[in-house]
């Protein structure tokens, strides 16, 4: 699955806003040996839109984040950012680019300092790149606070080990967000809170994409979480990028192996995939040393030599928006989905157009 | 390169290290030649002393520079040559009293540590499988107290009441016989206040380590696992729990062993032990710096040998240790001389 | 109907069953009155959030919570009052537990070989050489390759599947009545995560031993257990079949849950319902129920009155306006009438957010 | 390599650190009881020992304009005695030290010395020691340890093997050199003291800042564009400050024993009373025979100061989570 | 120079001045924990004669008898004879302050514990009577050329070494010419005897000795090491294998049986002792340096005698119902020595200033609990030589700073803010040393800026030698015969190591001196003495404190201690700075 190639990369819309090519990050592991994090990565997103990456532990998706912000800087690629390419520029050109492009983390405890208040946690972008102390920067601050929903009040006196792990990722979303940013990575932002919890933050997300008009990457390992936020999907396994595309479309007919077997491993009760009886066999490869070819051939059900000996590339899948790296994809499956209407049934109990306001 | 070899490597660098700032101090910081010549020395403008005075130069290359001298010396050390005391009679060579004094401390240590551990792991056993219960809250609190009890201070109180109050051991500690001399009842009891004096600090310390880790320990899945499979509680404790709770005391062993063959002198000058503590004070008083070189060298290797063999016991005890590339991590801060 | 099922067929038997820790704001009642029995043979999963209780409710049937604890109400197992029985002698012969994290429920310092044979050697008397081979038995069933050479290897050394299977074998090695699986898959991918799961419902089936599976993800239990048991601030809501409780639930909670997961059928961007509000202090909870405060049919009575248990058939719950029912329907229109439930929460129509 | 060896010791330290505090998350869902675990406080013995800081720090520092006695003048007592030599009965001094008494509430020493007054004193000259050599370590190895933790590379390698090499030598050893070396001064033993300080402060720094700059925190002021110079002293420092500041009262109780082990050897502060030297004063075999006060009066002083540091900095370490052990020799 | 000769020569003159005084050893100190080793310990008390103790002294504490006002003279040593039929049998456990390194008195350098040793296994060959008077004690007889230049000595007849050798001429040139031409005694024996031929040797029994200056008093240096004479056989035996210097052979009244350094050395009666019975069957020497515990384990029974200094001991000991002493304090002076070769004190006025600003009184209060008698000088008034004019003006601070204020600005750069920087050393670490450097800092407070040095005893008395010092506390003077001290104050006593400490020159004083040596009678003497002691008071060389007070602590049933007597009867001095004889001692019960 090993996916090279650019072929996925929408090159001809002006309205790529940030475009990853070729991205390698790898890490010295011991005196020889070489992790290979991410190897040959792309991948663009387009002004407002919402790409997710999923995938499972030690596939690379946390690494990909983090190379886009240039922490560390990647091993080789390129990263586009409104045509620049941050990775040529010097420090002091990537700080200024820096408050465009913000971060929320998956761990709402470490991902802020826990000596200082959370009103100075949000308002540290602004002290940053503020010449002076404005009364006005500090309204704005405050208004953010409250858009997170959060007492901007009790914030200049709380420190965030006060506040429970869903108030803490408001807090990232506000400390984000007051530097008027247009991209926004989130790293696993939900995947340590309850669901319910999930669920506020996930529709504060989205809230707050449509009001700032945000464009958003998000880093899941849950597919349906991942599913819900995003206008495309892209699916990596150690390392590579195996499937691209529109998240119902992938999700409808996934054509690569490891697509479908994630699919089919979620134990969401209305999985139409779980009656897919394969199991991923065999261990993850060591990123030290990947298999050859395709990544996932190893475990792949339809593995044959031409796997081991050739690397597959991009290739469209029909006509819609669905790339995938895989020499034997799964194209022409019929799967006995559930009809859109059986699954609005069991909805049916939502259709009220009821929804709790986010008011903690 | 093998990783011990490049351990060892490192090691070597941090002793010739240690021992040029050491060269270097002594030169800086005391005059030599004043030492060796007494008034002479500074008596330059009589030509018969100025004769003396660049014959002793000559003698002990102090003509040459400051890199040279520590050169010669690093070439003797290694060939085995200790070089001559400065200042006690004739020139006896350091090695003598190295060989002298070194056993005894070896032996204090030897004592102290073996006091220390066997009172420290069935005592943090017990706090831990009751912790936070009244018997734990005590031996916290007496822990804590021996932790805070400096060790001169310690040999006063238990030579005040064990020697001078209950006189239940002797109050004189000559403790100048040979090593391996005639009356070995009489050497024991005369280790007993200065073994107990360091090896209750130790055993408190161990004990605050043990303890702690061991509560993580036993707080940990597995060991509810264990339980949930039958093993009884005394099993669970010594054959589950102690040896990962291990790792934090074994540093601090090693740290005091290393340490103790030098940080025991002012319990052996209390005791009038005459071990290479003593022996380094009364070398350092009269400035007689090949001793204070030779014992600070076997200080210093002194106690990264016992971390590397304490990186060692790691392994033993952890199987991570010996199959990653990496050792246990060391949380321990020490403080302390 | 399962209370009508003789005692002798339920391996455990809860009655009221209390489970509370002393702190200096008070006691907290992490288990507050827990009834339910489990029939040889049948698998029950008990699902809720951080905080349900269900994790001290499965320690405290283990007997595994230590000192600080009060145990209230009646706990059986096999008959034998627990109260009164050091749960000792169960281990390692009748009980036996899986946990969370498999990194860290295995000695990290011991070959994962004799941290399975350990019980067999201990209570079944077997010699060095018979566990041994025993254990390798359990190794391949449990799917483990090459089980000689794992035997003789460190937890550190095996992937987080294959010590999730460990644990599992030394389960099998016990041979126990009962099996209580705590979060068994939390920590592992989903793609292994799957695997477990069918591996337990398959040794469970094979073996005809009781099981208590713990999660906090409906999904999961679905499908692999003949009852689920939803939890909330340490009582019971709802317990029903696996099916029915996704199809016919009749507790807000079980409802709000569901619907606040994203669903892999929901086409993107769907608005997802969260659950409002904060789960309820143990130690200073509330009056009534404890779903009150963020349940949208709340009434009155609600926050003044403990409901009561309804069984229908095999379906317990316990609420004054379950759902689907009319008094559901009529007290949730009444509050959305008003605007706010009983408790004060705001209810407001989808067009007002959007 | 040895340094290396240490990083990577570092390292792991960190990763195990990160994943517990992930697991200490997902363990809620595990045990809930951590959630209502006793809430942290400080404890009846945190004030019990910051009273009696405050109090000895207060009696050191307003001692000359306290009623106290004078410290050095000697309330001898006289009788009319036999001398040995004469065999004549003649007004000789009552031979001190003196029990405690109305006059004297903690008795005297050998030289008739008011013991209460002498260890006051006593106090100003330790605690001093104490205070100046923690100052110098947090300050100088603070600063070190900082940088090397944050900027790693190169730089952490060379100050990463400064420290090493200061550990392993023998500490007492060098103090005992350079104090016998240069002279026996306030500053010249605090320095000294603080030398010895600086490693374990400045590796506890180093290992807090590496692996709080690993935290997402520090991540996220990067990518706000914080300078490095900012991060630094805005998001690492308030963290480092507590574990280095409990490390520094654990460095205080030190440098006091320190003292004291120095006045044992006789290279203690010259001219002025310690606490060590007291002790000293009093252990000989006779003197502890016959008047154990002299010795056990400042011995007690000092173990309660000592004891409440430690205390302290026990409880401000649980207090506020951290995870390095600390360890003091002497 | 060599290092290593110069060291051995160090040794070597610290060794021989010995023979003049009896030096006590060290008692120290006291308590403290500190005193490290005994080894360093033994050479030092060795080394200094009585000089090195000065440097305890100031732990230990004779008794003052404030004997200025009262003028009444200590009981010295109540010398009777035991009035109890002599007992045979039984061992004496006597307590050392110290070990030696050998028991060799060609070789060693040998202490107040040496000596004390020394005395079972050796006779000297001349001794102290109870008057102070040399008599003949292992020879029979001396006689002095008119000039004093020539000694004639006559041998006794028929006494054999232990080892079965006679005592003969040869046996005692043996001897000397193995103290002479020691590396180490040589240099105190060479300078006081003729070049070409210091002895002859006239027949078995009889020689002569050729000194380089008159000395009618000269048979006094042989009442100590050098006096005692050792088998001809071992002594040459010791020169190849140095370790026989442990198992000494001589002609005393009791031999050599066993040695555990540290420990225990033991021996056994000699029963066919020249000089007559000897009542015990053996003597065992302890060596426990602290000297609390020493005392405690004579209290306590463990040991049956002990000599000390330490005023503490010497006070509690005379409230024991069951110990008796022998008191002295005719002995050695502590004092302060300043150095003369170095500044600050080779200004006089800085030396006058220090010992203006010395706080005596205190001192003795504090320190010797006004037990010992303050010394202006270095006889107590019983002395014939005793300078009643003599006053030292210390407890003076009003006349000191004139004179650091006008030192200072003379010499700005030994001063700071007014005041003169000095070091103060003194060996330990010991509690007691520690106490007095307190003390006497704070006296001089308001004129000298004061460093204080601690040394281990060795280092300390080798500063002493080599001069590098200001000033040391120390101890030594108060011979019994005053001619002795003369090694202290000679010009030729200055060198390299020099055992003129304050390396203070007068060929005046030398004059003096050697005029007094060639006296013959004591009032021809007392003039150039009193003289002496006026010329060293206005040098300011040393600030006296107080006599030093010597007690021998014996435990009820040990008798007649000091009843040892010369083969013609005159009965010996029992106590010379701690040592004392052992052939008349006797235990009952």
């Amino acid at each position: 699955m090993a996916g090279s190639g650019n072929n996925h990369l929408r090159t001809g819309f002006d309205d790529v806003l940030l475009s990853i090519e070729n991205l390698v990050v790898e890490f010295p592991s011991g005196r020889k040996n070489k992790v290979h994090a991410v190897s040959d990565v792309s991948f663009d997103i387009r002004k407002g839109e919402t790409l997710g990456i999923v995938g499972e532990s030690g596939c690379g998706k946390s690494t990909t984040a983090k190379a886009i912000v240039q922490l560390p800087k990647p091993s080789s690629g390129k990263v586009e950012y409104e045509g620049t390419d941050l990775t040529k520029l010097d420090k002091e050109g990537m700080r200024q680019k820096r408050p465009s492009i913000q971060m929320i983390y998956q761990d709402p405890i470490s991902s802020l300092n826990p000596r200082r208040t959370v009103f100075n946690i949000v308002n540290e972008g602004t002290r940053v790149w503020s010449t002076e102390h404005s009364q006005q920067q500090e309204i704005k601050v405050e208004e953010m606070i409250q858009a997170v929903g959060l007492d901007p009040n009790e914030a200049r006196i709380r420190r965030p080990h006060e506040y429970s792990g869903g108030q803490c990722q408001r807090i990232s979303v506000a400390r984000a967000l007051v530097l008027d940013p247009q991209v926004i990575i989130c790293d696993e932002p939900v995947s340590s809170l309850d669901v319910s919890v999930q669920a506020r933050i996930l529709n504060m997300l989205q809230d707050m994409k449509d009001e700032y008009g945000l464009t958003l990457l998000f880093i899941s390992h849950d597919l349906s979480v991942v599913k819900n936020v995003s206008d495309r999907v892209a699916v990596m396994y150690l390392g590579k990028i195996c499937e691209i595309g529109d998240g119902d479309v992938i999700y409808d007919n996934p054509a690569h192996p490891y697509t479908r077997l994630l699919l089919a491993a979620i134990p969401d009760p209305d999985n139409k995939h779980g009656q897919i009886s394969d199991l991923l066999e065999g261990e993850l490869p060591s990123p030290l040393n990947p298999p050859s070819g395709c990544r996932f051939r190893t475990r792949c059900p339809r593995a044959t030599e031409k796997c081991e000996a050739e690397e597959p590339t991009f290739e469209q899948v029909g006509n819609s928006d669905h790339w995938v790296a895989c020499h034997f994809p799964h194209i022409d499956d019929e799967l006995n989905t559930k009809t859109t209407e059986e699954s609005e049934l069991i909805e049916g109990i939502t259709e009220d157009e009821i929804l709790w306001p986010p008011a903690d | 390169m093998p990783k011990p070899i490049r351990r060892l490597i490192g090691l070597l660098g941090l002793l010739t290290i240690v021992s040029m700032v050491t060269f270097g101090a002594m030169n800086f910081l005391g005059d030599p030649l004043f030492n060796i010549l007494g008034p002479v020395a500074a008596d330059v403008d009589n030509p018969e002393s100025l004769k003396v005075i660049e014959e002793a130069k000559a003698q002990y290359h102090l003509d040459k520079s400051l890199p040279e001298r520590w050169a010669r010396w690093a070439w003797d050390f290694v060939r085995g040559d200790f070089g001559v005391q400065f200042s006690s009679s004739g020139q006896p060579p350091v090695s003598d009293l190295i060989k002298e004094r070194l056993p005894r401390t070896l032996e204090l240590m030897a004592v102290a540590q073996i006091i220390a551990v066997s009172i420290a792991i069935p005592w943090s056993v017990l706090a831990a499988s009751r912790a936070n219960r009244r018997t734990d809250k005590i031996s916290t609190i007496t822990a804590f107290a021996f932790v805070s009890i400096p060790s001169f201070a310690m040999a006063v109180i238990l030579f005040y009441f064990f020697s001078v109050q209950w006189d239940l051991l002797p109050d004189t500690y000559t403790a100048t016989d040979p090593f391996w001399g005639i009356s070995h009842d009489h050497r024991l009891i005369q280790l007993i206040l200065p073994g107990f004096t360091l090896g209750l600090g130790s055993a408190a310390a161990y004990q605050r380590l043990l303890r702690t880790d061991l509560i993580t320990t036993l707080q940990q899945d597995f060991i509810l696992m264990a339980k949930s499979k039958g093993v009884s509680k005394r099993r669970v404790l010594y054959s589950h729990a102690l040896r990962p709770s291990l790792f934090s005391m074994i540093t601090l062993l090693a740290i005091n062993i290393g340490f103790m063959i030098g940080g025991s002198l002012v319990v052996e000058q209390f005791f009038r032990i005459p071990g290479i503590g003593s022996a380094v004070v009364e070398a350092t008083l009269r400035e007689d710096f090949p001793v204070v070189l030779a014992i600070v060298m076997i200080v210093s290797a002194g106690f990264m040998v016992f971390n590397y063999i304490a990186d060692y016991l790691y392994t033993l005890i952890d199987p991570r240790v010996r199959h990653e590339d990496t050792s246990k991590p060391r949380k321990i801060t020490s403080m302390g001389m | 109907m399962l209370h009508e099922t003789s005692e002798a067929d339920n391996i455990l038997e809860l009655s009221d069953y209390r489970v509370g820790f002393r702190t200096e704001r008070g006691l907290a009642k992490a288990v507050d009155g827990v009834s339910l029995s489990l029939q040889r043979g049948s698998t029950l999963a008990i699902v809720g959030e951080s905080g349900s209780g269900k994790t001290v409710l499965n320690r405290g049937i283990m007997g595994l919570l230590g000192a600080n604890i009060i145990e209230g109400g009646s706990a059986k197992f096999q008959g034998e009052e627990l109260a009164n029985t050091s749960r000792q002698k169960f281990w390692g012969t009748k009980m036996a537990m899986i946990f969370q994290d498999p990194m860290t429920s295995l000695n990290p310092v011991m070959k994962v070989g004799k941290q399975v044979s350990e019980p067999l050697r201990l209570h079944q008397g077997m010699s060095k050489k018979e566990a041994r081979d025993r254990t390798v038995e359990l190794f391949t069933l449990v799917g483990i390759p090459e089980p000689m050479k794992r035997f003789s290897e460190y937890p550190h050394q095996l992937s987080g599947g294959m010590r999730q299977r460990v644990m599992i074998s030394i389960a099998l090695a016990i041979e126990p009545d009962i099996l209580i699986a705590d979060e068994p898959t939390t920590s592992l991918d989903v793609t292994v995560q799957k695997y477990i799961l069918d591996l337990l419902v398959d040794v469970q089936s094979k073996s005809n031993m009781s099981m208590i599976i713990i999660t906090h993800d409906l999904g999961v239990a679905r499908g692999r257990s003949d009852e689920i048991m939803v939890m909330y601030g340490g009582r019971i809501m709802e317990k029903a079949p696996s099916e029915s409780v996704f199809v016919e639930m009749k507790h807000p909670y079980t409802e709000a849950l569901l619907s606040s997961i994203p669903r892999l059928s929901d086409p993107k961007h769907t608005r997802l319902t969260p659950i409002e509000g904060f789960p309820p202090d143990i130690v200073d909870g509330p009056q009534g129920c404890k779903f009150a405060a963020r349940c949208k049919y709340a009434q009155d009575i609600c926050l003044t009155s403990t409901p009561e248990e309804t069984i229908i058939d095999t379906h317990t719950y316990f609420c004054h306006f379950p759902v689907g029912t009319d008094a559901g329907a009529e007290a949730f229109k009444s509050n959305k009438d008003r605007g706010f439930t009983a408790a004060g929460l705001r209810i407001k129509s989808k067009r007002e957010v959007v | 390599m040895n340094e290396e060896q240490e990083i990577n010791a570092d390292e792991v330290k960190n990763d195990s650190q990160a994943s517990e505090e992930e697991t200490s998350i997902s363990d809620s869902t595990q045990l809930e009881v951590s959630e209502f675990a006793d809430k942290k406080t400080l404890g009846f013995g945190f004030w019990l020992a910051t009273f009696w800081l405050v109090l000895i720090s207060f009696l050191a520092v307003f001692s000359p304009i306290l009623p106290f006695k004078d410290a050095d003048k000697n309330y001898i007592a006289y009788e009319q005695k036999e001398n040995p030599l004469t065999g004549k009965v003649q007004e000789r001094p009552v031979q001190p030290p003196y029990a405690p008494s109305g006059e004297h509430w903690l008795g005297t020493d050998q030289d008739a010395r008011d013991i209460l007054s002498r260890t006051i004193e006593g106090a100003r000259i330790s605690l001093a020691v104490g205070a100046l050599t923690a100052l110098f370590g947090m300050v100088v190895g603070g600063t070190l340890g900082m940088i090397a933790g944050y900027f790693k590379g190169t730089l952490d390698k060379i100050i990463g093997a400064i420290f090493l090499v200061v550990l392993s030598f023998p500490g007492l050893i060098l103090a005992i050199l350079i104090v016998a070396l240069l002279d026996r001064s306030l500053l010249t033993i605090s320095v000294t003291l603080g030398i010895l300080g600086v490693s374990p402060i400045g590796r506890l720094a180093r290992a807090q800042t590496l692996s709080f700059s690993e935290r997402e925190f520090v991540m996220a002021a990067e990518t706000l564009g914080a300078k490095k110079s900012r991060i630094l002293i805005k998001e690492l420092l308030p963290n480092v400050l507590i574990p280095m500041s409990t490390l520094a009262m654990l460095v205080i109780a030190v440098a006091i024993v320190s003292e004291g082990t120095l006045a044992f050897l006789g290279l203690s502060v010259q001219n002025s009373a310690t606490w060590g030297k007291l002790i000293l004063t009093g252990s000989g075999l006779s003197t502890l025979e016959s008047s154990p006060w002299v010795a056990f009066v400042p011995m007690g002083f000092l173990f309660l100061t000592v004891a409440s540091f430690n205390y302290l900095s026990d409880r401000i370490r649980d207090y506020f989570d951290v995870r390095d052990i600390f360890v003091t020799r002497d | 120079m060599h290092r290593s000769k110069l060291f051995k020569l160090l040794i070597a003159f610290l060794a021989l001045t010995m023979f003049a005084t009896a030096c006590g050893g060290s008692d120290d100190e006291s308590s403290s924990s500190s005193d490290s080793s005994s080894a360093s310990e033994a050479t030092a008390s060795s080394s200094e004669s009585s000089a090195s103790e000065a440097a305890e002294e100031a732990e230990e504490a004779p008794a003052e008898e404030e004997a200025e006002e009262e003028a009444e003279a200590p009981i010295v040593q109540d010398q009777e004879e035991s009035v109890l039929e002599p007992v045979f049998g039984g061992t004496l456990r006597w307590g050392l302050e110290a070990e030696v390194d050998g028991i060799n008195p060609t070789a060693s350098a040998l202490s107040a514990p040496g000596l004390t040793m020394m005395n079972a296994a050796f006779d000297t060959l001349a001794a102290y009577d109870v008057d102070g008077n040399t008599v003949p004690h292992l020879a029979e007889s001396f006689s002095a050329s008119a000039d004093c230049k020539t000694w004639s000595m006559k041998l006794r007849d028929g006494i054999t070494f232990h080892d079965g050798t006679p005592l003969n001429t040869e046996a005692v040139s043996v001897n000397f010419l193995a103290q002479y031409g020691d590396p180490l005694v040589g240099l105190a024996v060479r300078p006081y005897y003729s070049a070409d031929e210091p002895i002859t040797i006239v027949d078995d029994l009889n020689m002569n000795f050729n000194l380089t200056d008159a000395n009618c008093g000269w048979p006094s240096a042989l009442t100590g090491q050098l006096g005692a004479i050792g088998s001809p056989t071992w002594i040459a035996a010791a020169q190849d294998d140095p370790t026989l210097d442990q198992q000494p052979v001589g002609t005393g009244p009791f031999i050599f049986e066993s040695r555990v350094q540290d420990q225990v050395t033991r021996f056994v009666r000699n029963a066919n002792y020249w000089g007559g019975d000897v009542y015990l069957d053996a003597v065992e020497f302890y060596p426990v340096t602290d000297g609390d515990i020493r005392t405690s384990l004579l209290l306590e029974g463990e040991l049956d005698a002990q000599a000390t200094t330490n005023v503490e001991s010497i006070a509690s000991l005379a409230e024991n119902d069951s110990i008796t002493q022998v008191l002295d304090d005719t002995g050695d002076e502590s004092f302060l020595m300043l150095n003369s070769a170095q500044p600050p004190f080779n200004d006089i006025r800085a030396r006058q200033a220090i010992t203006h600003a010395t706080p005596r009184d205190n001192y003795n209060t504090l320190i010797n609990l006004d037990v010992t008698r303050k010394a202006d000088q270095m006889f107590t008034p019983e002395s014939p030589y005793y300078n009643p004019d003599i006053v030292q003006l210390s407890d003076r601070p009003d006349l000191a700073g004139p004179l650091v204020d006008a030192y200072c600005s003379d010499n700005p750069n030994n001063c700071t803010s007014g005041k003169i920087n000095i070091e103060y050393q003194y060996s330990g670490p010991s509690v007691v040393g520690e106490r007095i450097a307190d003390l006497l800092s704070e006296g001089w407070a308001d004129f000298f800026n004061v460093t204080v040095q601690v040394l281990p005893q060795d280092s300390h008395i080798q500063e002493a030698a080599l001069g590098i010092y200001n000033s040391i506390g120390w101890r030594q003077f108060g011979a019994v015969d005053p001619g002795i001290d003369r090694v202290w104050l000679l010009c030729r006593a200055i060198g390299g190591i020099s055992l003129n400490w304050p390396r203070y020159c007068d060929e005046d004083r030398d004059a003096l001196i050697l005029q007094a040596d060639a006296a013959k009678t004591v009032a021809e003497k007392v003039p150039l003495y009193q003289e002496l002691s006026k010329m060293i008071n206005e040098e300011y060389l040393y600030v006296f404190y107080h006599h030093t007070l010597w007690s021998l602590a014996l435990r009820d049933g040990v008798e007649n201690v000091c009843g040892a007597k010369t083969l013609e009867g005159v009965s010996l001095r029992c106590q010379v700075n701690g040592r004392s004889f052992f052939q008349s001692t006797f235990i009952t019960n």
